[in-house]
């Protein structure tokens, strides 16, 4: 859920674009240099555009609510990298402002801070943590979606709060009521959005498993997947003349991850979802 | 009887009287009664549609582009619900709440055009067991429901791999190998001959004919008119104004219901003409199916 | 351009009674020359103003207070609820007329008149368009899955969903690279360089869309000083 | 002079000796020499291929899925490089850089099958303006191309329209469209008439004849016989061994040669042969392109 066009004062809706542009311009930044390294990227860096695009159109079961979708910001930033998910979650919030009215064009500085630049490095961050430490890929990408997710919402809540300071309790006192009515609600949808990701990984463990491994997201070992020097910019296909992203079996990861790639992060809310018959 | 009856709109009533078990009128497996359908901030796609699918009759369903043939068999598999109207299974009227649908869906199943848009899962069988899991099936007959699917329509052996390294024939069968793995009595196909290459399409029309031998009744949407003449039993032809229905032979013989249709004229039927105007009576009657049956019959005449 | 200027006028202006003004003159806009079917319209609106009113809410309780409850009703919550709701819902249909308005592919290409590097652009015009063929092929595999029963249960609508979100990743990357080999005959190189149409804008329109907003700023403006 | 030159392995070279203004054996447009192929991790798909587009003759090229259709098109068309052997261009090699690759596509231009892999751009007037404006031409130039190739392709009321709003057939025009908006000397299409109702095939081959009348030399992959019967001077058979070239109407009436590449025979092939052998001489020679050609013939000498 965005915060929509004209919610915000003037005065905060421009300083939340200044807070955001320094992150937006060092993604565009990395962006550029990108696309002007492996030209053909354009069209590999459009489509996670799209995929993000449209993960954030999905409904969510089980939840009730209207707005029960999820941000698509923590996957993002597991296989895109933050600083390109604050450039495509830009347009991505762009277009859903123009084509949808979903959120607004005085408040996208405010919406870009807490979906595509808070939400992603939250969730990246925790992504990486839980790595080192040791976790399984499933619970360390449970883990990004689901912090991305509520980090976001917290987010947005603050700068409701600061917007709209309560009359009697100040900020913290409206914090706690826009973060009773937003954040709190989004709990649950946080879980979902954390477990829809972990099954979305999973099977693209089984299907993609050489499109993720060229992302930098390693599926082979089910612990550490690896700290192998982050090549930053995910999307680089040594696309030849032609052959594109056809289909790369990446045989090394996908036999190793097998049936159990995890989930048990979930099986406490999401009854049977490990009954995938093979 | 004919495969489907007519619109309010559509006229043309055909009546082949074949005899039934039980005589009198036999109950259609599924229907669409007086049924309309548009699309969000969209014109009508159908008006007062009736159609009607006969137990064991072979039905081809043509139309021009954009005249609503997808759009009508999403209607009879449950996948869109009628403006007005209502869709009957075996006679009876089918609800859209939860069990409706499910009662709806494991009798009728919809083979889209594009097999990628049914292929999800990671891998054929996994594909495959969607549906038949979806049914609360023990996992032991989800396993055999399977591997018959599989088997049905050749293609054991694929079941381990990925579906998106597949060829386009091969995602093609693993697409209809998921319908059949639901063991629906009505198997409905989206042009399901578009893009493959004649072998292809002939070891798809061997594998439906097998299906339909097993007791599954088939119908498909196609642009091919000689294909229709060729395999259906009956046609149904959308138009503007309605369906039009009736025996394959005799429809596609009818040269101001296929321009109306905006079809060609299929082979068979101008042979079977140029046949019967030539030499009275040798040939009449002889409407060939495909080129290779004419040269066969040809060859056969001349030996005679 | 109008859509734009309402929406500022909608922000800027003080809501009672600009913003109602606003409200009305994008509705006649987009009811009347702009000819949006109403129940589109609300379609689109009803979003927006589902975000506007739960956060206006709010504002009507206050945390604490005087009296020890920890919830009450908040003094001038009403008031300060309506202005928010009124500029708000004034400037989502502000952003609407813009939306209905201007086709996508004008304004595209435009931003890198406007500033924004070319290759952000081009992500963007791939992204625009891969969406609509994304989303289509989410509607296509969904129906497919709910042919199969794939929402009968609560664990099948999980596998369902997983499996769609893992189908979109996939076509994704298989259309980028199908469009590689597409557009690769015409000279694809990186950068996506198309034509611009010739800007269509009438002097006539840009001429009456000053006046309309003019006219709206004088109004509020006499109007504040008739009502205080 | 035939389409297409056979290959190494293929055997058959047909004569039909038509007359070139300069005489001897004329220079191709374009030609694959002794080119090999295969993509990455992947066996061969083509090995010592020999292959041939002459000006001015419609050439149709015919084989199973998976034979190589697509790849024998984007190697023509620069898409892809071949691993050994050479493309020519009028009889001139080409080079891979820059320049090679501009001389080759704006002589040469590929539709590929489905076309939504070719509109990237929000408007169908931007998307056929991106060619034009990477062969580095001046504005009102591009512009002028861009009236042309809508007007040609019937689409010039569509120029502003958003591309996601078009139907099938639609986006298939734009398609052409900013193929032909490059003026290309050969159109390569990849099967054009896929997904198209019979109308819409209609228009399109309208189309390209007029294409063809304006000097386009065109070429197609297909997997309707019939269609190649009917339109094509020329056809090539793609099978495992190589190519087999030759006049439409002589190589699709051998059986061993569409057997070996996994075809029908067409229609008008059988109908010919009937009327050859049935009245020995009033009907010999005559092959049907269409039903309706068989029937207004037979009209005609039924009033006879
Ligand atoms: N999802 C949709 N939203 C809006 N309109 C649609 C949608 N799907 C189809 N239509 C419209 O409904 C009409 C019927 O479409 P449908 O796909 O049923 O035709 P069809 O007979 O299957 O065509 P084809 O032969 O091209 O497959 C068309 O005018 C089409 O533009
Ligand atoms: N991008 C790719 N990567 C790897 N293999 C490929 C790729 N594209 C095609 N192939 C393989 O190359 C062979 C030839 O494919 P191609 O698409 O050229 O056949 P085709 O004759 O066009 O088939 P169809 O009639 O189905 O269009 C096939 O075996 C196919 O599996
Ligand atoms: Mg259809
Ligand atoms: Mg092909």
């Amino acid at each position: 859920m965005h915060i929509a066009e004209g919610f915000l004062p003037p005065a905060h809706a421009i300083a939340w674009v200044a807070a955001s542009a320094p992150f937006v311009v060092h993604g565009v930044r990395q962006l550029t240099r990108e696309v002007r390294e492996h030209p053909e990227s354009t069209l590999l860096l459009g489509a996670s555009g799209a995929f993000m695009f449209v993960l954030s159109a999905l409904k969510l079961p089980s939840v009730t609510g209207s707005c029960s979708h999820p941000t698509g910001s923590g996957l993002g930033a597991v296989l895109f990298r933050p600083p390109v998910v604050a450039v495509l979650g830009t347009v991505t919030l762009l277009f859903q402002a123009l084509l949808l009215a979903h959120g607004g064009l005085t408040t996208l500085g405010a919406n870009v801070f807490s979906m595509a630049v808070v939400g992603p490095w939250a969730g990246y961050g925790v992504y990486r943590l839980a790595l080192r430490c040791g976790a399984r890929l499933a619970v360390a990408v449970f883990c990004a979606a689901f912090v991305a997710d509520l980090s976001t919402y917290c987010v947005t809540s603050v700068q409701l709060a600061l917007a709209f300071p309560d009359p009697v309790g100040g900020f913290l006192g409206a914090l706690g009521k826009f973060g009773s009515i937003f954040a709190v609600t989004q709990i649950p949808l946080a879980v979902s959005e954390g477990l829809l990701t972990v099954l979305v990984v999973r099977l693209l463990a089984q299907s993609s498993a050489g499109e993720l491994a060229r992302l930098g997201v390693r599926t082979g070992g089910l612990r550490k997947a690896g700290t192998e020097a982050e090549t930053e910019n995910g999307t680089d296909t040594g696309a030849e003349a032609g052959t594109g992203t056809g289909p790369d079996t990446g045989a090394e990861a996908g036999t190793g991850t097998g049936p159990e790639t995890g989930a048990e992060a979930g099986t406490e809310t999401a009854t049977g979802t490990g009954a995938v018959a093979r | 009887m004919n495969g489907s009856s007519a619109t309010p709109g559509g006229g043309a009533a055909p009546a082949d009287g074949r005899a039934t078990p039980g005589g009198g009128a036999p109950t259609p497996l599924v229907a669409l009664r007086d049924v309309s359908f548009g699309y969000e901030d969209g014109p009508r796609v159908l008006d007062g549609l009736g159609f009607e699918v006969h137990e064991g009759r072979a039905l081809a369903l043509l139309g021009r582009n954009g005249s609503g043939k997808t759009t009508l068999m999403r209607l009879l598999t449950g996948g869109l619900r009628p403006r007005s109207g209502r869709v009957e299974l075996e006679g009876r009227p089918v609800s859209y709440d939860r069990a409706g649908l499910t009662r709806l869906r494991s009798a009728v199943q919809l083979v889209v055009q594009d097999p990628d848009d049914q292929l999800f899962a990671a891998s054929v069988a996994q594909d495959v067991s969607f549906g038949p899991l979806n049914l609360g099936l023990p996992e032991e007959e989800v396993r055999a429901r399977v591997d018959e699917a599989l088997a049905a329509l050749d293609i054991t052996g694929l079941g381990e791999r990925p579906t998106h390294l597949l060829s386009y024939g091969q995602r093609k069968r693993a697409a209809v190998a998921g319908a059949v793995a639901m063991r629906p009595r009505v198997l409905v196909l989206d042009e399901p001959t578009a893009g493959l290459d004649p072998d292809g399409q002939e070891r798809l029309l061997a594998t439906l004919e097998a299906l339909r031998r097993g007791g599954t009744t088939v119908m498909m949407a196609t642009h091919d008119v000689d294909l229709a003449l060729r395999w259906a039993d009956d046609v149904a032809l959308l138009t503007p104004t309605g369906v039009r229905a009736g025996p394959a032979g005799e429809l596609l013989a009818r040269a101001e219901a296929l321009r109306e249709a905006g079809l060609r004229m299929p082979w068979g039927v101008a042979v079977g003409a140029v046949l019967r105007g030539r030499d009275g009576g040798a040939g009449a009657g002889f409407v060939p199916r495909t080129a290779e049956e004419l040269a066969r019959w040809a060859a056969e005449e001349g030996r005679a | 351009m109008l859509g734009f200027g309402l929406t500022l006028l909608a922000v800027a202006l003080p809501p009672w009674p600009g913003a109602l003004l606003v409200l009305v003159t994008a509705l006649v806009v987009l009811l009347g020359p702009a000819r949006v079917p109403a129940g589109r319209l609300w379609r689109a609106y009803r979003a927006p103003l589902g975000f506007c009113v739960t956060g206006a809410a709010t504002l009507l309780v206050r945390v604490g207070g005087p009296d020890g409850a920890l919830l009450g009703p908040a003094p001038d919550g009403a008031l300060r609820a309506g202005e928010l709701l009124l500029r708000s819902s004034a400037a989502s249909l502000g952003v609407l007329v813009f939306a209905f308005t201007t086709p996508m592919s004008d304004l595209l290409p435009r931003l890198v008149r406007a500033g924004v590097p070319a290759a952000v652009v081009d992500v963007a015009v791939v992204t625009y368009r891969m969406a609509f063929l994304l989303l289509d092929s989410v509607r296509q595999v969904r129906q497919a899955q709910a042919a199969r029963l794939g929402h009968r249960t609560r664990s099948a609508a999980w596998r369902s969903l997983g499996g769609l979100g893992a189908t979109a990743f996939v076509r994704a990357f298989d259309r980028a690279g199908r469009l590689h080999t597409g557009l690769a005959g015409r000279g694809y190189d990186g950068t996506l360089r198309v034509l611009v149409p010739p800007t269509r804008v009438s002097r006539g329109f840009v001429g009456a869309s000053v006046a309309l907003l003019t006219a709206i700023v004088v109004l509020d403006a006499a109007l504040e000083g008739r009502l205080s």
